[in-house]
């Protein structure tokens, strides 16, 4: 009796329930969260473990081009561990007033985990607007007038993304007449016209809103700055790498062409430069590392645009760095909020604090035995190997952005050791709560060093697994649930490509 | 039927166009409930009964309330912050 | 000929609305008519999609005796709009309580106000010493400071509780 | 140069859509799992409205994620606007104006009316076109409409939420069941009955029931929220008129 359904289903149920549950009982509204979190990492790790080659499921039990399909590959499952991993260390375990926070991280819990799993377009599109509205209402759980102001802008700037997948959407049904992420697959020629790559470009810049894509991310260092740093870090963290999630698997499924790629790559390199160099300008440490992150994402599309197996294996392996690095980080700024000026004598009042924020920026610089140096060095290598004139100017920028990014981390590190006045010093005190999640972290972090190579044999699988597109739509339609009633043209075109 | 149609992206398009341009908030806030009529009627004529009763009641309906609510509430404070500052 | 014309004035319509919809999100000025404009814009995408689904001399896909054998419009397309209609109306209702709520703390519908404020709200709280403070001029409005101070004092609170 | 960059993406924007639009083929688009859906979904589903067999039997975990969203949407909003909300209890009484005895009596007489045909539009959802989203409009609309003509009536928000609560999680529960009879998550069961009567369709008319009483309660909740007859007062101000309360409240 173990379905991946539950993983969609028990958190949205939850939600539902937590008003009825919290108003009769405040304790168990408080225990069910982290619980339904702990059953949905239980799932998801059952599936992992018995997974021997991609399945799909057929939700509702209707054969797949028609009903909705999820697929299950070792990326897919992967994530599903991820989400409810990040959401119980990221809980509001403190939060005692109120059971609405919890309910929308819950709603976030489970629309990430249908993002991750989901193989049909407008199911995507759904789950998508689903964890958009949760990260809304978390953006302004902080109800200063900022946070007000900033959701509103990244709410605008959403609501634009979605018009835009929304329509990218409708182009797509219009030019192969289905939804299927497979099906579409199948009939990818249909879309290699000018209508074809529009809809994928207004859905890159659609569901780019969330993955911090180069055009449509003003919103972030507003949002990273006013929202409080567990938000900022579960945003920054985990959510932009679903959204590229959805996006490369659009890529790998149904777009492998050079103009789709060398969009992703523009777009990716605007992002970089951007990012990092605002980064570089910005004088306190949440915009920062906003930027940062903006610069970071970059990197992770620089790293999927590049053809085949070694661009897929780059980019996971810089999507799950970032996604260790900088909520560790951006735990981090939750008591050093202020200038990095201000952060003067930060390493006398937490020396800890100040160890693990020079392992994660060395890390994100990629000083070598880091695993954020490997993780750079498959994208320089996977950049040489492709060759073409627009790869060698990503290189260049790529190494560009490293300096600038080694540059302003450094400065901060220099601030954080230099000496400080008392009085300034305790305000910089990280409690002992804050500092054992950063230290999950950071564990995580070392616990991925020691293990580099069984580590960089597994993800050198899950990225061929991931970027073999045949095996993804041959998976789908292999599917043997609820029996077919009539035979169909469709059903002729399906037995064509068993 | 194509007069028909016509006639109602005409009058979509032009009410879309008056939200951006009319000065009253009340103008439009109608002008987006005109669009929606004209997007139910043409949901009618495209065979889709479901849609266009889900667009008549949400669209020009319901949203129509929000948005006036919306604005009745900002209008309260508009008034009472202007009548604040004379008395000042 | 009438078929040609009528594809043209569905999709005319359709992609006008989005394009209309998208030039008000980006230039207005009004958070209220950002607001609409971005209805407009949603209402757009949805009638793209259900044209996507139409075909002519077809009848709504509803089965009833008389409908044997009778041409049907695609009811996916529907299905999808009758989702995202509704979507459409929640986020509505949150953006708008967000412009009040922005309204009730900035005292002003204009986008490019609230965002200056923004930032010099950002840059006190984080206590970085803002550029655009001293270009604002004295006077015309409440100045940042004591607001910034009634956000970290509300903050505080938070945290208290 | 916010207006500037932003002409500069609308217009291309603006220029793209209309290019796609210049390379459509007149003539519509292909309809591969639509054509499917229109000739085997009598015969999978059993409901005479094709749309709802889409909605709620191919496509309903779509429908699954949209009763979420407009949760999520209430929720936020209730979030976003509950300093306002305490503030108007507080000051109900004040707000209470004289209402008109014809504005009150035919709200109340147009009660039953709406919940009736909301309850109509709902249970036939699969059968004419309608269903759970539009009669959950109409029932919203019902409780609403008194609020409207009786000011400062209030909502009973506990009961609200005991509503969209079980609703919710009934339509989620129905699919579990399906689940542990060993079919799909959400997969319809029972039988599918006689086509083109109340009672068939399997579960789809207990699905739209659900759906319906979930969109009810949801907008009534996110409308009472917004119509809460309170004013809009900077924060500030307002902590010293409660403080001002306490203390004349204290003497």
């Amino acid at each position: 009796m173990n379905n991946i359904a539950f993983n969609v289903a028990l958190p949205l149920l939850t939600a539902f329930l937590l008003p009825i549950i919290s108003n009769n009982s405040k304790s168990a509204a408080r225990f069910i969260g982290p619980f339904v979190l702990l059953a949905m990492l239980g799932f998801a790790l059952a599936y992992f473990n018995m997974l021997e080659h991609p399945i799909a499921i057929a939700l509702g039990g209707f054969r797949p081009p028609l009903g909705i399909t999820f697929h299950l590959d070792n990326l897919s499952l992967l994530m599903a561990c991820i989400i409810p991993l990040i959401m119980l260390l990221l809980w509001p375990y403190a939060n005692k007033e109120g059971y609405r926070e919890e309910s929308l991280l819950l709603l976030l819990a489970g629309s990430a985990s249908g993002l991750a799993l989901s193989s049909d377009l407008f199911n995507i599109y759904v789950f998508y607007e689903l964890l958009s509205v949760a990260s809304f209402g978390l953006a302004a759980a902080n109800r200063t007038g900022a946070a007000f102001a900033a959701t509103f802008r990244y709410l605008v700037m959403s609501g634009l993304g979605t018009v835009l997948a929304l329509t990218g959407i409708g182009l797509i049904y219009t030019q192969t007449g289905t939804l299927n992420l497979a099906h579409i697959g199948l009939l990818a020629s249909q879309l290699n016209n000018p209508v074809g790559l529009s809809a994928f470009a207004l859905i890159v810049v659609g569901i780019g809103v969330k993955a911090e894509i180069f055009p449509v991310n003003g919103w972030v260092p507003e949002v990273y700055s006013t929202a409080s740093p567990r938000i900022s870090a579960l945003l920054a963290g985990l959510i932009s790498k679903l959204a590229v999630l959805v996006i490369i698997r659009l890529l790998v499924v149904a777009y492998q062409v050079p103009e789709a790629l060398n969009l992703l790559l523009v777009l990716g390199m605007l992002g970089i430069f951007w990012g990092e160099l605002s980064a570089w300008r910005s004088r306190d440490l949440k915009r920062m590392l906003s930027f940062s992150s903006i610069g970071q994402l970059g990197m992770v599309l620089v790293a999927f645009s590049i053809p085949g197996e070694a661009g897929m294996f780059a980019g996971i392996a810089m999507m799950l760095h970032h996604l260790i690095v900088k909520p560790a980080l951006f735990m981090l700024t939750e008591y050093w909020n202020g200038a990095i000026d201000k952060l003067k004598g930060a390493a006398k009042s937490s020396p800890l604090a100040a160890i693990l924020f020079m392992i994660f920026a060395l890390s994100l610089i990629g000083v070598p035995p880091l695993p954020g140096f490997w993780a750079k060095l498959l994208l320089v290598n996977g950049l040489v190997e492709a060759s073409a004139s627009l790869y060698i100017t990503a290189l260049v920028v790529l190494l560009t952005a490293t300096v600038i990014e080694a540059h302003y981390l450094m400065r901060t590190a220099i601030h954080i050791y230099s000496k400080g006045k008392k009085k300034q010093r305790k305000k910089l005190h990280q409690t002992p709560f804050n500092l054992t999640i950063v230290s999950v972290f950071a564990v995580v972090l070392i616990v991925a060093l020691v293990t580099l190579a069984p580590l960089g044999n597994k993800l050198n699988k899950i990225a061929a697994e991931s970027s073999d597109r045949a095996l993804y739509i041959n998976t789908t339609f292999s599917t043997k649930q609820a029996p077919m009633r009539k035979q169909t043209s469709l059903d002729q075109q399906m037995s064509k490509v068993q | 039927m194509t007069w028909v149609i016509a006639l109602m992206v005409i009058i979509m398009l032009a009410g879309a166009i008056t939200v951006l341009f009319v000065e009253s908030h009340v103008s439009a806030i109608a002008a987006t409930s005109a669009v929606s009529l004209a997007l139910s009627v043409l949901f009618v004529i495209l065979q889709a009964p479901d849609v266009a009763m889900t667009e008549a009641v949400v669209g020009s309906g319901l949203s129509t309330v929000i948005l006036a609510l919306a604005l009745f509430r900002i209008n309260k404070n508009h008034g009472k912050q202007q009548s604040e500052q004379n008395d000042a | 000929m009438t078929t040609d014309l009528i594809h043209w004035l569905l999709y005319g319509g359709a992609m006008g609305l989005i394009v209309i919809g998208i030039v008000g999100v980006v230039t207005l000025n009004n958070i209220f008519r950002i607001v609409l404009a971005l209805v407009i814009a949603e209402a757009g995408a949805n009638l793209l999609l259900v044209i996507a689904g139409y075909r002519f001399d077809a009848i709504a896909p509803i089965l009833t005796g008389s409908s044997v054998n009778q041409l049907m419009v695609d009811p996916v397309p529907q299905a999808m709009v009758l989702t995202s209609i509704v979507i459409g109306v929640g986020i509505q209702a949150l953006a708008l309580a967000l412009v009040l709520k922005v309204y009730q703390n900035y005292k002003t519908l204009d986008i490019r106000e609230i965002h200056q404020r923004l930032s010099t709200d950002i840059d006190s709280n984080s206590g970085v010493i803002s550029l655009l403070s001293s270009e604002q001029p004295a006077g015309e409005r409440p100045l940042p400071e004591p607001s910034a101070q009634n956000e970290t004092a509300q903050l505080n609170q938070g945290g208290d509780k | 140069m916010r207006n500037v960059s932003a002409l500069v993406f609308a217009s291309g924007l603006a220029f793209l859509l209309l290019v796609i639009t210049w390379q459509f083929v007149v003539g519509g688009a292909p309809m591969l799992i639509g054509e499917a859906i229109l000739q085997q979904g009598a015969d999978e589903v059993g409901a005479a409205n094709l749309v709802t067999s889409v909605v709620l039997g191919y496509r309903g975990i779509d429908t699954l994620g949209e009763i979420a969203i407009l949760f999520t949407a209430s929720t936020a909003t209730s979030l976003v606007l509950s300093s306002l909300s305490t503030k108007s209890s507080s000051n109900k009484k004040e707000s209470i104006r004289d209402e008109g005895t014809i504005l009150a009596s035919s709200a109340s007489l147009f009660f039953p009316l709406l919940i009736t045909l909301g309850m109509y539009i709902i249970l036939h959802g699969h059968l004419t076109p309608g269903g759970g989203f539009q009669g959950g409009v109409i029932l919203a609309a019902a409780f609403f409409l008194p609020l409207l003509a009786v000011p400062g009536r209030g909502v009973n928000h506990s009961g609200l939420a005991l509503v969209e609560g079980f609703a919710g999680a009934s339509f989620i529960v129905i699919g579990i069941i399906a689940l542990f009879q060993g079919n799909a998550f959400l997969q319809p069961f029972f039988s599918h009955g006689e086509m083109g009567s109340l009672l068939s369709a399997g579960t789809l008319p207990l699905l739209y029931t659900a759906v319906g009483l979930k969109v009810g309660a949801e907008l009534s909740g996110l409308l009472a929220n917004l119509a809460e007859i309170g004013e809009i007062v900077p924060e500030s101000t307002d902590l010293e008129e409660s403080s001002l309360q306490t203390e004349s409240n204290g003497s």
